[in-house]
């Protein structure tokens, strides 16, 4: 791509040409990035009053839908308040390795066969270490801002993304293994686009990886079962207590941001990412060069989506653990099973290299089940809901 | 070498978990408490000087103000005191409507507590769904006194407004629709095994310091002493009634932890609902005032009279000396020393337990302060 | 087009500016979750299905350094009146507080009492008062209209 | 019972209301403690304190579990010294009740844990539930007139 600028410009030095490319992908990304945060937030607060049976916010736009944009001018709007006592160099640094940690994976996310900032040969490494920047500015937010909550809440954060990076990263090298690459792009087309192609139906340890990398993954997020170093009834609001107005839109970007991070990794690493099946191929190449992307892109969205959702949904039902609970479940449960799939998946390599189709389908078909048990929950919860719950009195 | 140190954190008045403005002085190494302070007296509002200034009558409306989250029982704790002092009976069906509203307010009391512990725990949602159970017994309290918080309903002599034609339909159909949504609830949250793994084995309140530290109500079954004022000093027309009065077993962990507590209000909630159709089904017609004179006073004399509220035991300790203005009040509550065994045992706790412990005790701030 | 400019009144772009932030602000009122009494379970009722703050763009922050919105609901005592002034301190600029129930606007029922603040005005300044004992959720709703009414008509930039 | 075993204790009967035992200040503690380890009074449920302009009273309403019964005791206190024993080291429960009535009444308990104020403000001036207390006009530069 770079080459075919340089051809375009010819006048412009190399480094400029890339330097510029640079800053329009990055302009690009962050665009994307807000865009997502902001509206995500706007869908988070209709779905939690859904669940609430509350309306949620509907009087700003249509249905409430520039709501986020309300809340982003609003708080740009408030006094920038940094405490007396607090390290104030720090305490102005704090929000930006949170916001850059999210941001920075955003580089080599695969969105389609063609659209992605960086194909890095290391990229998991990459979105991993790029990760491990938020805890810098957690912890930072918390022991600069000279409050004891938020010491608390850094603290937390430091010891729960500490933990969980380590399951997060094992249940990671399943995938490393199967697919014999570091490249998200290598990864998604080792993958294919039928259910059974993907990694984590190929044998019964991925599938565990994959749930470990779920479980890890909200919590690198900080989502509920896991908000540990925000927990609002314990910590006041954990490590940004003290933050107000723009400061705090850095933290509220990277939580929802990290929605997207959680749901676009899960999707690409485990359930195949752009792939689209031949015969949509096929019909897209027919009609010209763009369409496959768009549909690959779609495809993206759609797997991704489902993951956020789902997240949002399991904020709203769960209560959360406790600390030392949190620290059982990584280390007493999820480091070691990641262990277990990750040996699981050498020797099943092994035994099968050429994959065991009837496994495949018992595990599709067993996840079929536990989607279809969760939907038919649900519809009936509605109903029982609607039949009991819409209970009017006319006094 | 690690050396750590004790950090002190005043944890309220304002914060989220303190129901109001507690005040908690904690001393924690990290997350680990080693000592905590209670300071109360945020929501001082002199409501015994406020008694020796206003009267008898005009106190009623007060009383609601002591526990507003279930005010029906503290103004029949009160008006009961005074109907003591004074030789007053109230009429049958006044007595029927009391337990009605009380019971239906114990309801409430219990919702707000089962929502607020589990927004404590961490989920959202069944706050907001015992919210939504709860604006529909305001609903049937509108119906009755026009109120929906502060109702002062029951009055000295009987009760302020007879129950509107259609009150029987309405409350029967409410109670068919609320008790299938405590089993909802009850999936919802309840049998979670986050929420019972939070609350299990926490703040265990053994029954030798239930009873030492004078702890109330559900709090005290928690521990797994069966004792409730309905039952065992009966009053009003409780001895016609037939309820249970459950009792903390430890199903999730130990006797007299925190979700014990939590599981005795889930409970009573069912019991409340039976209470209720029992009274609707025998509430005979009637009046419902006695002949009470205008300026009540009672002779020299001093009462105190019990009445099991929704946090427990609330005591009205009621001095005359024959003028229309008593001499002295004192109300006891249950909240106040379910406070107090908060320094017995916090320490040892981390502070999400200690946030669990405390709204498992179900403490509401007027009553601690008063 | 210069000219056409210079014609205008020049306080017509900072009013047009004016009224889109102002929308943006009152469009996204976060209260503080602070109650002292009883007022508190109203004001919980107002968050709650029935009234539904959360489509006015209300949400409770439990952080006065996040909030926009102190709502006084409930009876202040003296020793409360000092931390809420202390909490009103702690709020960032702009903020607003509205005394809900009778307690907040003048001491209410507790006029008799020798430990209740008659008013929270004596400590902070109150933009809207809501009667009652307790005000209905309704009638909270309604001081929240009010307030954002209040908010649209300010003059935010020429401040 | 309590009248064989205690002959300082004085039977009082109104002749509305329950009755009650008055009981000397300093032998408080002897009888509370006989009272909860053979009588099975083992709550105290209200310990509270009445200004009678001439004395104090303090009134313990003891509960037995086991046997739910009450039990009132009485303890008449002059105003001058205003001091007596503590019976939190009985019943811990009493801790809570005896610092609210030191701060309502002003009655001090001796051998008390930590008598401190409860529920007002440590610079708070007097003591308000006694009948002579005057609210002052301001407190901490608030006006308390409306």
């Amino acid at each position: 791509m770079i080459q075919q600028l340089s051809l375009l410009f010819p006048m412009l030095p190399m480094w400029l040409v890339q330097a510029i490319w640079c800053g329009v992908v990055a302009v690009l990304l962050l665009t994307f990035f807000s865009l997502f945060a902001g509206p995500v937030s706007w869908l988070e607060r209709r779905i939690a009053g859904r669940i609430m049976s509350r309306i949620g916010p509907n009087r700003v736009g249509p249905q409430g839908i520039i709501q986020w944009l309300a809340d982003g001018v609003k708080n740009f709007l408030k006094e920038d308040l940094i405490p007396r006592d607090a390290d104030k160099i720090l305490f102005r640094f704090a929000p930006y390795p949170v916001f850059l940690g999210v941001t920075l994976t955003l580089v080599t996310l695969p969105f389609s066969s063609l659209l992605i900032g960086a194909d890095l040969n290391v990229g998991l490494l990459y979105i991993v270490g790029a990760w491990g920047l938020v805890v810098i500015g957690l912890i930072a937010a918390g022991w600069s801002s000279n409050n004891k909550w938020t010491l608390l809440g850094g603290m937390r954060s430091a010891a729960q993304m500490i933990s969980y990076e380590i399951p997060l990263v094992l249940s990671l090298l399943v995938v490393v293994l199967m697919s014999g690459s570091l490249s998200l792009q290598t990864i998604i087309s080792s993958q294919g686009a039928s259910p059974v192609e993907w990694f984590i139906f190929s044998n019964p340890f991925a599938f565990i990886a994959f749930v470990i990398f779920m479980i890890s993954a909200v919590a690198e997020g900080n989502r509920t079962p896991f908000d540990l170093p925000e927990a609002e009834s314990e910590l006041v609001a954990g490590y940004n207590t003290e933050y107000s107005g723009m400061r705090f839109l850095f933290f509220f970007f990277a939580e929802w941001g990290n929605l997207y991070v959680i749901g676009a990794l899960a999707a690409s690493l485990f359930l195949g990412g752009w792939q689209i099946p031949a015969g949509w191929r096929n019909f897209a190449s027919a009609q010209g060069p763009i369409l496959p992307h768009v549909f690959e892109v779609l495809m993206f969205q759609l797997k991704t989506w489902i993951w956020v959702l789902l997240i949002i949904q399991l904020r709203w039902t769960l209560p959360r653990l406790r600390v030392d609970q949190l620290m059982k479940v990584s280390w007493k449960y999820l480091t070691p099973f990641a262990f277990v799939s990750i040996v699981g998946t050498g020797l099943w390599m092994v035994v099968f290299p050429e994959g065991w189709l009837f496994m495949k389908y018992l595990l599709l078909f067993s996840m079929l089940a536990v989607i279809g048990y969760f939907v038919w929950r649900a519809i009936w919860q509605l109903r029982f809901t609607k039949s009991k719950a819409d209970f009017k009195l006319i006094v | 070498m690690i050396r750590t140190e004790e950090m002190t954190i005043s944890m309220g008045p304002q914060h989220p978990a303190t129901h109001g403005v507690l005040r908690f002085i904690v001393k924690t190494d990290g997350e680990v408490l080693h000592e905590v302070k209670p300071d109360v007296g945020y929501l001082h509002r002199s409501m015994e000087k406020i008694a020796e200034k206003v009267g008898y009558i005009s106190f009623q409306p007060y009383t609601d103000r002591i526990d507003y989250v279930c005010a029906m029982t503290c103004n029949h704790a009160y008006a009961m005191a005074v109907e003591k002092a004074a030789g007053i009976s109230a009429p049958e069906r006044a007595e029927y409507l009391r337990v009605i509203a009380s019971e239906l307010n114990r309801i409430s009391s219990h919702l707000i507590m089962a929502g607020v512990m589990a927004m404590d725990i961490g989920a959202f949602t069944p706050f907001i769904h015992a919210i939504r159970e709860r604006e529909t017994v305001n609903d049937l309290f509108e119906m009755l006194c026009g109120a929906r918080l502060t109702y002062n309903y029951v009055r000295i002599g009987g009760v302020s407004f007879d129950a509107p034609a259609n009150f029987k339909e309405k409350c029967v159909e409410f109670l068919n629709h609320f008790e299938p949504i405590i089993d909802e609830f009850n999936r919802l949250i309840s049998f979670n095994k986050i929420y019972v793994e939070r609350l299990a084995n926490v703040g265990v309140v053994s029954r030798e310091d239930a009873i030492a530290y004078n702890l109330v109500g559900p709090n005290l079954r928690g521990s797994g002493v069966r004792f409730d004022v309905r039952k065992d000093i009966p009053y009003s027309i409780y001895p016609k009634i037939d309820f249970n009065v459950p009792v903390g077993i430890g199903e999730a962990g130990k006797v007299g932890d925190c979700y014990d507590r939590y599981m005795i209000r889930i409970r009573e909630m069912k019991e409340s609902c039976k209470i209720v159709r029992q009274a609707l089904e025998q509430m005979p017609e009637g009046e419902i005032m006695a002949k009470v004179p205008r300026k009540i006073k009672p002779p020299v004399t001093e009462v105190y009279s019990r009445c099991e509220s929704a946090r427990g035991d609330m005591g009205f300790y009621l001095v005359s000396d024959g003028t229309d203005k008593p001499y002295r009040l004192k109300i006891r509550t249950g909240s106040f020393s379910a406070m107090s065994i908060v320094e017995k045992i916090a320490p040892g706790l981390m502070i999400a337990d200690l946030v669990a412990f405390i709204s498992s005790l179900d403490v509401v701030a007027p009553e601690v302060d008063r | 087009m210069l000219t056409l400019y210079k014609q205008l009144p020049n306080f017509i772009l900072t009013t047009k500016l004016d009224e889109l932030l102002n929308w943006c602000r009152k469009s996204s009122v976060w209260y503080m979750l602070f109650a002292t009494a009883c007022c508190g379970i109203e004001l919980m009722q107002t968050g709650g299905p029935r009234c539904d703050w959360d489509r006015f763009g209300a949400v409770p922050r439990s952080t006065p350094r996040q909030s926009d919105l102190m709502i006084i609901a409930g009876t202040i005592s003296y020793k409360m009146a000092v931390c809420t002034r202390r909490l009103y301190d702690q709020m960032p600029d702009p903020k607003y507080v509205i005394a809900m129930g009778s307690c907040a606007n003048c001491g209410g029922l507790f006029k008799h009492s020798y430990s209740v603040l008659k008013g929270i005005d004596k400590v902070m300044p109150v933009d809207i008062y809501v009667p009652g004992c307790p005000p209905r959720p309704e009638a909270l709703t309604d001081g929240l209209l009010k307030l954002q009414e209040k908010m649209q008509k300010e003059k935010f930039l020429r401040s | 019972m309590i009248k064989e075993k205690f002959t300082f204790a004085e039977e009082v009967k109104p002749q509305a209301g329950g009755g009650w035992y008055l009981v000397p200040a300093d032998k408080i503690v002897e009888v509370c403690k006989t009272l909860r380890d053979d009588y099975k009074f083992d709550c105290l449920s209200c310990l509270t304190g009445i200004d009678l302009v001439d004395y104090f009273e303090v009134v313990y309403h003891l509960f037995s579990y086991s046997e739910k019964k009450p039990l009132v005791l009485k303890v008449k206190l002059e105003k001058q010294s205003s001091t007596m024993p503590s019976v939190s080291a009985i019943w811990p429960s009493a801790n809570w009740m005896e610092r609210e009535v030191f701060d309502l009444l002003g009655i001090k308990f001796e051998n008390h844990p930590d008598l401190r104020r409860i529920m007002l403000p440590e610079d708070w001036a007097g003591h308000p539930l006694q009948k002579s207390y005057k609210e002052p006009e301001e407190y901490c530069g608030m006006s308390t007139k409306r």
